[in-house]
C-alpha cells in the first residue's frame, strides 16, 4: 500500500468540512438531511479503510519501521525548515485507526442523533474538520505541524461546545475550553522553542535544518540532553504543561467538565475518545524527552494519579449523566499519565484504544438515554430504563463493565499494565509505585461510580420521571432555548423510547470492541511490541509483573461494583435527592469540585478582568493618557495664567520693559565685572 | 513592462488631485468608481514594478537617484528592497479595499478619496525613500491628511482624536528631526561634506569610520530617530493617541493607521539598525522590555475595552509588540518573523475594522454591548469575523500564527543564549500575551455574536452582501495564504533582513554595505545562518561576518 | 580724518533705496493730483518702484562686499538679499491691500507713500553697519508704522494700537540710543566694527561701556523684533492695527530688525561670553511664552501676533548660532527664514483680510469657520501657511526650522534646539485648529459671506501659498540665487 | 569747564534718563510721557557730547585717539536725535489728537480695547 495515501487519509475529511460548510445549507434543502449525513459520514470511512490498509502494511514488516511522507515546504527560513510531511508509524497509525473508526461511527450515530438540528451541516462541518485536525495532529511528522492540530483540534472543540449558541452558558464554556488550552499551548510553544534553541546551541547537525522533524531532531535532542539533563526536565516540564490543557489533567481540567454542554456525539468523540487524549500522544512521540527527565517523569505521575483520585471523588458528586463521565474520563485520563510517567509509554496508549472504546460506548449511550428521555440529563429523573431501552441498557452494561476493570474486557488488561508498569518500574522513583497503588484505589472508586450510574439509571424501584408535572406538548422546532437546544422538557407522561438503528449500530460495534479489544491486543504482549518493537532506547524493555496484582484488581472491581449496587440497588438514596440541601457535606463539596473550579474562575476569570479593567481605567486613562491630556490641558492653562500680563495697560507694558531691560543690563555689567568670563 | 518607482509613488498623488479637478463628476457613484479604478491601478503598477525585483540581492532595487538640493547633500533618492516590498503591496492593496469598502453615502466623497490618495502616495513614498530628509517628507506628509479625515468625517469626539493624532506624532518626529539633521553633520565631520542618504552614510557607518570614537553621540541620535518611530508605531507608553484615533475616524482611518503604523516599525529596521549598530546592540534589552509590556499592556487594556474599534486599537498595540521584539531580538528568525508580522497584522486589523466598521455603518455604534446574537441573523459575517479574529489570535495556518511564532522563537533564541544582554523571560512573557489575545478576541465574539439575540428585526440585520463582502473575501484570502504558504513573503524578505541584521551586529568594516557590488552579493552566502556558529556565551556572537558575503568564506571574528 | 570728509561715494550702492523713496514721492504726488479717486494708480507706481529695486538689487547680487559713504553703506550679499526680502515683503503687502481698505472704506492715499518710505527705512537698516544710519532706518520705519497703525482714524482700536505703538517704540529707541551713545563712548566711532577692536583692549572702563551699551542696544532691537520681555506690545498692535499694515509689521520690520541684530552679534563676537547665555535665555522664553500664550487666544490676529513672537524666538536661535562663530555659519538660515516667513506671514494676513466687509472687520477665529464653502483657494491657501508655520513639508517652514536645528547643533546650542522643538510642538495645537476651522463645512458665520470677493486679494494669498511651496522644491536654485552663488 | 570730569556728564545723563524712564513708567497722560521720552532723548544727547568732547576731540590736549573715532560723529548723531525727536512729536501729537476726537479723554489707562 502506498504510503502517499495517508494524504488522502488527511484530505478527504477536509473535503468533507469544505462539502459541509460551503455547500451544506443548500445540499440539505436539495438532498436533505439523510443524504447529507452519509456524505459526512463517508469521508471518515474511507479514511478508516485507508488507514486500516496502511496498518496492515505497516504491520506486516516484522519491525514496524517509520515512515515520512514528505510534502512541500511550510517554513523554510535560513536555520529553520519546518516541512509539511507526515509519519507512518505504529504510534500514528493507531491513533489514525481510532479517529477515524471511532470517528466513523460517532458520525453514524449522530446524523441522527441530530436529526432534528436545523444547523445540521454546520454540525458536521465542524466534526469533520474536527477530525482532520487531529489527523493532521496525529499524522505530523514535526512538532508545529503537531501545533497545527493541537489549535485546531481546541477551535473544533470550541465551536463544537458553543455549538448551541444562543444560550449564552455554552458560549462561556466554549471561551473557558479554548482560552484554557491556549494556557497548554503557551506552555508547549516555549517548550519547542526550547528544543531548537538546545540542539541549534549544542552545535548538533540537523539535515536541512528541519529542527522540529521528529525523525531529525529526536536523535540529535537526545544527545544534546544527554550533555544537559536539566534542559530535559525544562523540556518535558513545558511539552507536559501543554499535554495537561488538552488533556485534561489539574489543574487545567477545569474547562472538560463544562465542555459536557456541547451535543452529546461531540462529548464522545472530542472529550472522551480523542482529543482529550492527545497529550498522551504527545508524551509518546517526546518519550525520549521524559527518559531522560526521572524528575519530570515523577511529576507526570503524581499530577496523573492526583488528578484520576481527584476527578473520581468528584463523580460521586454529579447527577448529570454525563458530568460523571466527564469526570470519569478526567480520571481516566489521569490514569493515562501515571503510566507516561512510570515510562510505560505504551501502556498509556493502550489505555487511550480502550478508553476511546468504553468511553465512546458510554457516552453514546448516555446520548441514547438522554434521547430517549427527552434531554433530560438528571440522573435522578432516570430509573428502570432498561426495559424500555434493552440495546443501550445492553451495550451501556458492557461499557461500564469495561471501564470497572472486570476481568476478560479491555478495560482491565489496559488498567492492569498501567499499574503493573507503575508499580513495578522505578524511573520515576518511588512516585511511580505510589501512583500505581493509588491508581488501584481509583479502580475500585471507578467500579463504584459506575455501578452508581448504572442503577440510577436502569435499574431501581420506580421511573422517577413520572413525578415530574405532566405539562401540555410543545412544539420541537421552536429553536433553543433550554440547556441542550431542544424545545420540550422531560415530562411525567414520558414514554421512553429505544433509539433508531443508525444509534444502535455503533453502540453495539463500540461494545464489541469494548469487551474484546484488551483481550486480543495485550495477547503476548502484541500492543507493546507493535508500539515499541525493540523497548525504549533508554529504559529498556519494561517489567510489569506485580505478584498477584490481578487479584488486587479483582478485588478492588468486584468491591466497587459491589458497593455501587448494593448502595444504589433501593433507587435513588434520600440523601442524595433532588433536594441537595439533604446530601452529605463530602458531597456537596465534590458536587462543586471542593470549590476549587469556583477558585479558579475568581482568581483567574474575575480576578483577571478586573486587573485590566483597573489597568485600563487607572493606569491608561489615568496615568498613560492621563500624562498626554494633562500635559496638553495644563499648557494650555499655563498659558491662560501667562496671559495675564497682557492687561492692555501701556504702562504696565513699559514698567515690563524696564525690568526685563535692567535684568538684562544688570546681567552684562555682572558679568564684565567678572571679567567677561 | 518596466516602470519606474516614482510613477507608482506619485500616481495616487496625481489620482488625488485629477479626482479633485473632475469638477463635472458629480455622482457619488462615479467618484466612487474613479478612485477604484486609480487605487486599482496603483496597485497594478506596485506589481508591475515589483515583479522584476531580484529576491536574491539585498541592495535597493529600482533605485533613482536625482539630485534635489545640493547645497544640503539632499537627493530624491527611492528604491525598494526586502524590507519594503511587502510593505508597498499591503499599502495599495489596503488602500483599494479602502475605497471599494466606503459607504457612496459619505459625504463630499470627492475630498475623501482626494485625502486617501494622498495618503496612498505619503505612505508608499515613505517605505522607499532612501534618503533621510525625504523620508522625513513623506512621513510627515501622512499627518495633514490623516488630520482632515478624522476630523472632517470622523465621530463625536473627531476633534480631540484628529489634533491628539498629529501633534503626538508630531511630538516624536520632530525629535526624529533633530536626530536627521545631527546625523547630517556627523557625516560632515567625518567625510566632510553634508549628506543625508542612507547609503552614504551607512557605507561610512558599515567601515567604521562614522561612529569612531563617537558612541555617545550615536545613542543620543539613536534614541532621536527611535522616538519618534516609537510613537508612530506605537511602542508602550507612546501608544495612547491609537485608541482614540481607532475610535474616532471613519472606518478608513483605523485601516490607514493600520498600515501607517509599519512607518514605525519599518523606521527601525530601515534607520536604525543598519545606522546604529553599537546603540543597537546595547538598547536591545530596553526595546525588548518595551515591546514585552506593549504586548501584555495591550491585551490587558484590551480586555477591558467596550468599544470594538477601542479594543482592536489596543490589540494592534499587543501585536506590534511582536514586531518590536523580532524586530530587537536581532536574531534572523525574530527579525523574519516580525517583518513578517508587519504584514500579517495589516492584513487582520485591516479586516476586523472592516467589518466592525460595517457594524458602525448600520448601527452607528461600536459598543459590543448594544449586540448580541448576530450569527443568528448574518451567519455570513459572522463567519469572516471568526476567521478574522483566528487570524488575529495566531491559529496556526493563519499568517498571524507565522509571524509570532517566529518573532518569539528569535527572541527566546537570542534570549536563552545570553546575546546582547537579552533574557528569554521577553519571549515567555510574551507567550502570555498570545493567550490573553484569545480572552479578549474570543470575549468580544462571545458577547456580539452568541447569545439571545439582542437586535431589533428589519433590514438592518441582513446578513451582509457578499458584492459589499468581497473585500473582507480578498483580506481572508491573504490571511491563509500567509499561513500556509509563509516562503511566498520569506522569499523576497531573507536577503534584506538578513543583510539589515548583519548591519546591526557584526563587527565594524565585516558589516555588508548596500554599496556592496551586486556580484558579490550572493544568496547562498548571504543567508548561510549566523545562529550557527561556534556560540559562546560572553554576549559575544560569532558569525559569519560580511566577508563571507564578499566571498573568502572561511574567515569567521567575534564582535567587540 | 580726510578719507571721512570727501567719501569716494557709490550711488549704485544706494539706488534701490532711492528707488523706492523716490516712487514714494510720486505716490504722493499723484494722491495730490487726483485726490478722491481709486488708488490703482498709486499702486501701479509703487510696483514700479519696488520692482525697479528689485531689479538694480538683483543686478548687484555677487558684488564685491565693499563699503561707501565713508563706511556708512555696505554692499554684502547679506544685506542685498535681505532688502530684496523687505522690497518683496512691501510688494506683496501693497498688492492685497487696495482690496482691503476699499473694504473697510479708508482709502487713503497717503497710506502708499508712507509703507514705501518705512520700507526706505527697513532697506536702510539692512545695508548699514553703521548705528546713525541704522537708527535713522529705524526711525523712519517706525514713525511711518506709527501713522499707517492710526491710519483708519474712525476706529479706536486702531488708534489705540498706534498710541502704544507710538510710546512703546519711542520709549525703546530711547534705550536704543542710549546704548549707542555708551558703544560710541567705548569706541569712539559709529560703526559696530569698531566694537571688537575697542573689546581687545582690555580697559575695564571699555568693556563696562560695552557691555552697557551692548545690552541696550539689544534692548531696542529687541523690541522690533518683538523678543520676551519686550514684546507686550505685539499682540495689541498687530489686533488693532489695519490687517495690511499688521503683515507689513510682521515681515519688513521685523527683517530690519533682525539684519541688523545680525550683524551687530558678528561683530561683537568677541562678547559673545557675555551676550550669548542671556539671548539664549531671552530666545527660550520668547519660543515658549509666543507659543504657549497663543493657545488660549480667540482672535486669529492675535494669534498670529503670538506665533510671530515665537518665530522671532526661532530667528533668534539661528543669530545666536552665527554670532558664536560667524565663520561657520552663515547667513543662509536667517535669509532663508525670512524669506519664507514673509510669505507664509504675508499669506496668512491676506486670507485674513477677506474678512473685511463694509467698514467691518471681524477675526474672531470663530469667523474663519467654513472659510472652505466661501472661497475654497483662500482656504487651501490658509492651510498651506499653516502647515508651513508648523513646519512641515513641503512648505518652506520645514527647511526653515531644518537649518536652525542645524545651526543650532552646529553651534552645540542643543538645548535651543530642544527648546525649539518642544515649543512648535505647542504651536502644532493652535495652527492645526485654524486648519480645522478653515475646514469645516459646518459654517455657523454664513453671513459674513464674500459677495464681491477680491481678485487681488485671492491672487496675493495663491502667489504667497505658491512661492511658500516652491521654497521648498526649488530650495537649492532659490538659497544659491539668494547667496548669488 | 575742564574742572568738570566727565564722569560727572556721564552722571548727569544717566540721572536725565533714569528720571524720562521713571516718568514714563508713572505718568498716565500721554503727553507728560511723551516728554519724559523727550527727557531720555536729551540725556542722551548730553552722553554723546560728553564723550565727544572729552574722549574723541583733537582740540583736547592729550587725547590719543585711533584711526576712525572722532568726536564729529557723536555730534553729528545728537543733530539726527534731535531731528528725529521732531518727527515723533509730530507724529505723536498727531496720533494723540486722533484718539482725543474720538474719545474725550486720553488717558491710557483708559486705552485697554485690546488685551489678552
Amino acid at each position: 500500500m502506498d504510503n502517499n495515501a495517508v494524504w488522502l487519509i488527511i484530505l478527504l475529511p477536509i473535503l468533507g468540512f469544505l462539502i459541509q460548510g460551503l455547500a451544506g445549507p443548500s445540499l440539505q434543502r436539495k438532498i436533505g438531511k439523510k443524504a447529507l449525513g452519509v456524505l459526512a459520514v463517508l469521508p471518515i470511512a474511507a479514511s478508516f479503510v485507508l488507514g486500516l490498509m496502511l496498518t496492515q502494511g505497516l504491520a506486516s514488516q516484522e519491525h514496524a519501521e517509520a515512515v515520512i511522507v514528505s510534502g512541500g515546504s511550510w517554513i523554510n527560513i535560513m536555520g529553520l525548515n519546518i516541512p509539511f510531511e507526515w509519519v507512518v508509524d505504529p504510534l500514528s497509525m493507531t491513533m489514525v485507526l481510532i479517529i477515524t473508526g471511532v470517528g466513523a461511527l460517532i458520525h453514524l450515530y449522530s446524523t441522527a442523533y441530530m436529526a432534528e438540528e436545523k444547523d445540521f451541516s454546520r454540525f458536521f462541518a465542524y466534526l469533520n474538520l474536527f477530525v482532520a485536525a487531529m489527523l493532521v495532529l496525529v499524522l505530523g511528522n514535526n512538532l508545529p505541524l503537531l501545533f497545527i492540530g493541537w489549535e485546531g483540534v481546541g477551535l473544533c472543540s470550541y465551536l463544537l461546545i458553543g455549538f448551541w449558541y444562543t444560550d449564552t452558558a455554552n458560549t462561556k464554556a466554549a471561551n473557558k475550553a479554548f482560552i484554557v488550552n491556549r494556557v497548554g499551548d503557551w506552555s508547549l510553544m516555549l517548550g519547542l522553542f526550547l528544543i531548537v534553541v538546545v540542539i541549534s546551541g549544542a552545535n548538533i547537525p540537523v539535515e536541512d535544518n528541519r529542527y522540529l522533524s521528529y525523525d531529525a531532531m529526536l536523535p540529535a535532542l537526545t544527545t544534546a540532553l544527554k550533555a544537559n539533563p536539566a534542559m530535559a526536565t525544562a523540556i518535558a516540564l513545558l511539552l507536559f504543561g501543554g499535554a495537561a490543557g488538552k488533556s485534561a489533567q489539574f489543574p487545567l481540567y477545569v474547562w472538560l467538565p463544562d465542555a459536557m454542554a456541547g451535543p452529546t456525539p461531540v462529548s464522545a468523540l472530542i472529550h472522551a475518545a480523542t482529543m482529550v487524549t492527545s497529550g498522551v500522544v504527545l508524551l509518546n512521540r517526546m518519550n525520549i524527552v521524559f527518559q531522560l527527565s526521572p524528575t519530570a517523569s515523577a511529576v507526570v505521575c503524581a499530577v496523573g494519579a492526583f488528578t484520576a483520585l481527584f476527578a473520581a471523588i468528584i463523580a460521586f458528586g454529579q447527577t448529570d449523566i454525563k458530568k460523571v463521565l466527564a469526570y470519569s474520563t478526567v480520571s481516566q485520563l489521569g490514569f493515562m499519565f501515571i503510566a507516561c510517567g512510570a515510562g510505560a509509554y505504551w501502556a498509556g496508549m493502550f489505555h487511550v484504544t480502550t478508553h476511546a472504546f468504553f468511553k465512546a460506548l458510554l457516552f453514546l449511550g448516555a446520548g441514547a438515554v438522554i434521547h430517549a428521555m427527552s434531554h433530560e440529563q438528571d440522573m435522578r429523573h432516570y430509573g428502570k430504563l432498561a426495559k424500555y431501552l434493552p440495546i443501550t441498557f445492553g451495550t451501556m452494561m458492557v461499557g461500564t463493565l469495561a471501564i470497572a476493570g472486570v476481568p476478560g474486557l479491555s478495560g482491565f488488561y489496559s488498567k492492569e499494565a498501567i499499574l503493573g508498569s507503575a508499580i513495578a518500574n522505578s524511573h520515576a522513583g518511588q512516585l511511580s509505585a505510589i501512583s500505581g497503588w493509588v491508581g488501584l484505589g481509583v479502580a475500585a472508586l471507578t467500579a463504584m461510580y459506575m455501578g452508581r450510574l448504572a442503577m440510577l439509571t436502569f435499574f431501581g424501584k420506580e421511573e422517577r420521571w413520572r413525578k415530574l408535572p405532566v405539562a401540555e406538548h410543545h412544539d420541537h422546532e421552536e429553536g433553543h432555548d433550554d440547556d441542550h437546544g431542544h424545545g420540550h422538557a422531560l415530562t411525567g407522561d414520558h414514554k421512553p423510547k429505544e433509539v433508531p438503528v443508525s444509534m444502535w449500530l455503533p453502540l453495539v460495534v463500540l461494545a464489541v470492541l469494548s469487551a474484546g479489544a484488551g483481550l486480543i491486543l495485550n495477547e503476548g504482549k502484541r500492543f507493546e511490541h507493535w508500539l515499541y518493537p525493540s523497548g525504549l532506547s533508554q529504559l529498556g524493555e519494561l517489567k510489569h509483573e506485580v505478584p498477584n496484582l490481578e487479584i488486587y484488581s479483582y478485588i478492588a472491581a468486584g468491591l466497587g461494583l459491589l458497593a455501587g449496587v448494593l448502595v444504589y440497588i433501593g433507587g435513588l438514596p434520600a440523601k442524595e435527592g433532588l433536594d441537595e440541601t439533604k446530601w452529605a457535606r463530602w458531597r456537596s463539596a465534590a458536587a462543586n469540585q471542593f470549590g476549587f473550579d469556583a477558585l479558579m474562575t475568581n482568581l483567574f476569570a474575575e480576578g483577571g478582568r478586573d486587573v485590566a479593567i483597573g489597568t485600563s481605567s487607572f493606569l491608561e486613562d489615568q496615568v498613560i493618557d492621563g500624562a498626554v491630556e494633562g500635559s496638553a490641558s495644563g499648557t494650555r492653562n499655563f498659558g491662560g495664567w501667562l496671559q495675564q500680563i497682557q492687561t492692555g495697560a501701556v504702562r504696565l507694558y513699559a514698567m515690563l520693559m524696564l525690568l526685563g531691560g535692567v535684568g538684562f543690563v544688570g546681567y552684562f555689567l555682572f558679568i564684565v565685572n567678572r571679567g567677561g568670563k | 513592462m518596466n516602470v519606474p518607482l516614482s510613477a507608482l509613488i506619485w500616481f495616487p498623488a496625481l489620482g488625488a488631485l485629477i479626482l479633485q479637478l473632475l469638477g463635472f463628476v458629480n455622482k457619488s457613484k462615479d467618484i466612487k468608481s474613479i478612485a477604484v479604478l486609480f487605487t486599482t491601478v496603483a496597485l497594478g503598477l506596485n506589481l508591475a514594478v515589483l515583479s522584476k525585483s531580484n529576491s536574491g540581492t539585498y541592495l535597493f532595487q529600482a533605485v533613482e537617484s536625482v539630485s534635489w538640493i545640493e547645497n544640503l547633500g539632499i537627493r530624491y533618492l527611492v528604491g525598494y528592497d526586502g524590507i519594503s516590498f511587502w510593505l508597498t503591496v499591503l499599502t495599495t492593496l489596503m488602500t483599494l479595499i479602502i475605497v471599494v469598502a466606503t459607504p457612496e453615502t459619505t459625504k463630499n466623497l470627492r475630498g475623501f478619496f482626494g485625502l486617501v490618495l494622498l495618503l496612498e502616495t505619503a505612505m508608499l513614498g515613505s517605505f522607499c525613500a532612501l534618503d533621510l530628509v525625504l523620508f522625513f517628507s513623506f512621513f510627515e506628509l501622512t499627518l495633514i491628511p490623516m488630520f482632515f479625515l478624522v476630523s472632517l468625517w470622523g465621530g463625536p469626539n473627531r476633534n480631540k482624536a484628529a489634533a491628539k493624532f498629529v501633534i503626538y506624532t508630531f511630538a516624536g518626529s520632530i525629535f526624529m528631526l533633530v536626530g536627521i539633521v545631527a546625523l547630517a553633520l556627523q557625516h560632515q565631520k567625518v567625510t566632510g561634506q553634508l549628506d543625508f542618504s542612507i547609503i552614504n552614510i551607512q557605507a561610512s557607518v558599515a567601515s567604521g569610520k562614522f561612529w569612531a570614537n563617537a558612541i555617545q553621540a550615536q545613542t543620543f541620535i539613536f534614541w532621536a530617530l527611535a522616538l519618534g518611530f516609537m510613537v508612530k508605531t506605537p511602542a508602550f507608553p507612546f501608544h495612547s493617541w491609537i485608541g482614540d484615533t481607532y475610535a474616532e475616524s471613519p472606518t478608513a482611518g483605523p485601516i490607514l493607521s493600520s498600515v501607517m503604523v509599519k512607518m514605525g516599525s519599518y523606521g527601525f529596521l530601515r534607520f536604525c539598525l543598519p545606522l546604529f549598530p553599537e546603540a543597537v546592540q546595547s538598547q536591545a534589552p530596553v526595546f525588548m522590555a518595551i515591546a514585552t509590556i506593549g504586548i501584555l499592556y495591550g491585551a490587558l487594556v484590551a480586555i477591558a475595552q467596550t468599544d470594538m474599534r477601542r479594543m482592536i486599537a489596543y490589540s494592534s498595540l499587543s501585536h506590534m509588540g511582536f514586531v518590536l521584539l523580532g524586530i530587537f531580538s536581532l536574531s534572523y528568525k525574530g527579525m523574519i518573523g516580525g517583518s513578517f508580522q508587519q504584514f500579517s497584522h495589516g492584513i487582520t486589523t485591516g479586516l476586523l475594522v472592516l467589518l466592525v466598521g460595517y457594524l458602525v455603518e448600520k448601527h452607528g455604534t461600536a459598543d459590543m454591548n448594544a449586540f448580541g446574537g448576530l450569527k443568528a441573523k448574518m451567519p455570513l459575517f459572522a463567519g469572516l469575523f471568526l476567521l478574522g479574529m483566528l487570524g488575529s489570535v495566531g491559529l496556526p495556518t493563519t499568517n498571524g500564527f507565522i509571524g509570532e511564532f517566529l518573532a518569539l522563537m528569535g527572541a527566546y533564541e537570542t534570549g536563552a543564549r545570553g546575546l546582547f544582554g537579552l533574557s528569554p523571560g521577553f519571549a515567555i512573557a510574551s507567550g502570555l500575551g498570545v493567550v490573553l489575545g484569545a480572552v479578549y478576541l474570543f470575549v468580544m465574539f462571545q458577547k456580539v455574536f452568541y447569545g439571545p439575540v439582542k437586535v431589533t428585526e428589519g433590514p438592518d440585520w441582513q446578513d451582509i452582501p457578499v458584492g459589499k463582502a468581497l473585500p473582507a473575501f480578498v483580506l481572508v484570502f491573504f490571511v491563509f495564504v500567509g499561513g500556509l504558504y509563509p516562503n511566498l513573503f520569506f522569499g523576497q524578505m531573507e536577503a534584506s533582513t538578513q543583510a539589515t541584521r548583519l548591519m546591526a551586529i557584526s563587527e565594524a568594516t565585516k558589516r555588508p554595505s548596500w554599496k556592496d557590488k551586486p556580484e558579490e552579493v550572493t544568496i547562498r552566502v548571504a543567508l548561510e545562518d549566523p545562529m550557527q556558529g561556534q556560540y559562546i556565551r560572553t554576549g559575544s556572537e560569532r558569525l559569519i561576518s560580511s566577508s563571507r558575503l564578499h566571498g573568502n568564506v572561511d574567515e569567521k571574528r567575534e564582535i567587540r | 580724518m580726510i578719507q571721512t570728509l570727501m567719501p569716494n561715494t557709490d550711488w549704485s550702492m544706494v539706488l534701490p533705496i532711492a528707488m523706492v523713496a523716490v516712487a514714494g514721492i510720486f505716490a504722493l504726488i499723484l494722491e495730490m493730483l487726483f485726490p478722491k479717486r481709486d488708488n490703482n494708480l498709486i499702486v501701479v507706481a509703487a510696483f514700479i518702484g519696488l520692482a525697479f529695486a528689485a531689479a538694480l538689487l538683483i543686478r548687484q547680487f555677487g558684488a564685491e562686499t565693499s563699503t561707501s559713504f565713508a563706511g556708512t553703506v555696505i554692499r554684502d550679499q547679506f544685506g542685498l538679499a535681505m532688502q530684496l526680502v523687505c522690497v518683496i515683503g512691501a510688494a506683496a503687502t501693497i498688492m492685497f491691500s487696495e482690496g482691503y481698505l476699499r473694504e473697510k472704506k479708508i482709502p487713503f492715499g497717503e497710506f502708499y507713500p508712507l509703507m514705501l518710505w518705512s520700507t526706505v527705512g527697513a532697506m536702510m537698516m539692512c545695508c548699514t553697519e553703521n548705528m546713525l544710519v541704522m537708527f535713522v532706518g529705524l526711525e523712519i520705519l517706525s514713525i511711518a508704522l506709527y501713522v499707517l497703525a492710526g491710519i483708519s482714524r474712525v476706529e479706536e482700536k486702531g488708534e489705540e494700537s498706534a498710541l502704544k505703538y507710538f510710546l512703546l517704540g519711542a520709549f525703546a529707541s530711547g534705550f536704543l540710543l542710549y546704548g549707542i551713545a555708551n558703544v560710541y563712548g567705548a569706541t569712539g566711532g559709529l560703526g559696530i566694527e569698531g566694537i571688537s577692536q575697542a573689546w581687545a583692549t582690555k580697559d575695564a572702563n571699555v568693556q563696562a561701556l560695552l557691555a552697557f551699551g551692548l545690552a541696550l542696544l539689544l534692548i531696542g532691537l529687541g523690541f522690533k523684533a518683538s523678543f520676551f520681555p519686550f514684546h507686550q506690545w505685539t499682540p495689541d498692535v498687530y489686533q488693532g492695527a489695519p490687517t495690511n499694515v499688521t503683515a507689513f509689521m510682521a515681515t519688513v520690520g521685523k527683517t530690519a530688525a533682525f539684519a541688523f541684530l545680525y550683524r551687530l552679534l558678528e561683530a561683537a563676537t568677541a562678547m559673545q561670553a557675555i551676550w550669548a547665555p542671556a539671548l539664549g535665555l531671552i530666545a527660550v522664553l520668547t519660543m515658549l511664552y509666543g507659543n504657549i500664550v497663543a493657545l488660549m487666544q480667540k482672535d486669529v490676529k492675535r494669534v498670529l501676533g503670538y506665533s510671530s513672537i515665537s518665530h522671532a524666538g526661532y530667528i533668534l536661535v539661528a543669530l545666536i548660532a552665527h554670532g558664536k562663530n560667524p565663520g561657520r555659519i552663515g547667513p543662509e538660515t536667517i535669509v532663508y527664514y525670512v524669506l519664507s516667513y514673509t510669505f507664509m506671514t504675508i499669506g496668512s494676513f491676506a486670507v485674513i483680510s477677506l474678512m473685511a466687509h463694509d467698514g467691518k472687520e471681524s477675526t474672531g477665529l470663530d469667523d474663519l469657520r467654513g472659510l472652505w464653502q466661501r472661497s475654497r483657494v483662500a482656504a487651501s491657501c490658509m492651510v498651506v501657511f499653516m502647515v508651513s508655520l508648523i513646519g512641515f513639508p513641503p512648505t518652506s517652514g520645514f527647511f526653515g526650522k531644518m537649518l536652525i536645528f542645524q545651526d543650532a547643533l552646529n553651534a552645540d546650542l542643543l538645548p535651543l534646539a530642544i527648546v525649539l522643538a518642544v515649543s512648535s510642538i505647542v504651536s502644532a495645537a493652535y495652527y492645526l485648529n485654524i486648519c480645522r476651522l478653515v475646514a469645516l463645512t459646518d459654517s455657523p458665520t454664513e453671513e459674513v459671506s464674500f459677495a464681491q470677493f477680491r481678485p487681488a486679494i485671492q491672487n496675493t494669498c495663491v502667489l504667497c501659498a505658491a512661492a511658500v511651496i516652491a521654497a521648498w522644491v526649488f530650495y537649492s536654485p532659490l538659497t544659491q540665487f539668494l547667496a548669488a552663488r | 569747564m575742564s574742572g568738570v570730569p566727565l564722569a560727572a556728564y556721564l552722571a548727569l545723563g544717566l540721572f536725565m534718563f533714569m528720571t524720562g524712564v521713571v516718568g514714563v513708567v508713572i505718568r498716565r497722560s500721554p503727553i507728560v510721557i511723551f516728554m519724559c521720552i523727550e527727557l531720555m532723548l536729551n540725556a542722551v544727547n548730553l552722553t554723546f557730547l560728553a564723550f565727544a568732547r572729552y574722549q574723541f576731540s583733537p582740540m583736547v590736549a592729550g587725547n590719543s585717539f585711533r584711526e576712525g573715532q572722532s568726536a564729529m560723529a557723536g555730534q553729528m548723531m545728537v543733530i539726527f536725535v534731535m531731528a528725529v525727536a521732531a518727527a515723533e512729536v509730530a507724529v505723536g501729537l498727531g496720533i494723540i489728537m486722533a484718539i482725543f476726537r474720538l474719545r474725550e479723554n486720553i488717558d491710557i489707562d483708559e486705552m485697554n480695547l485690546l488685551k489678552g
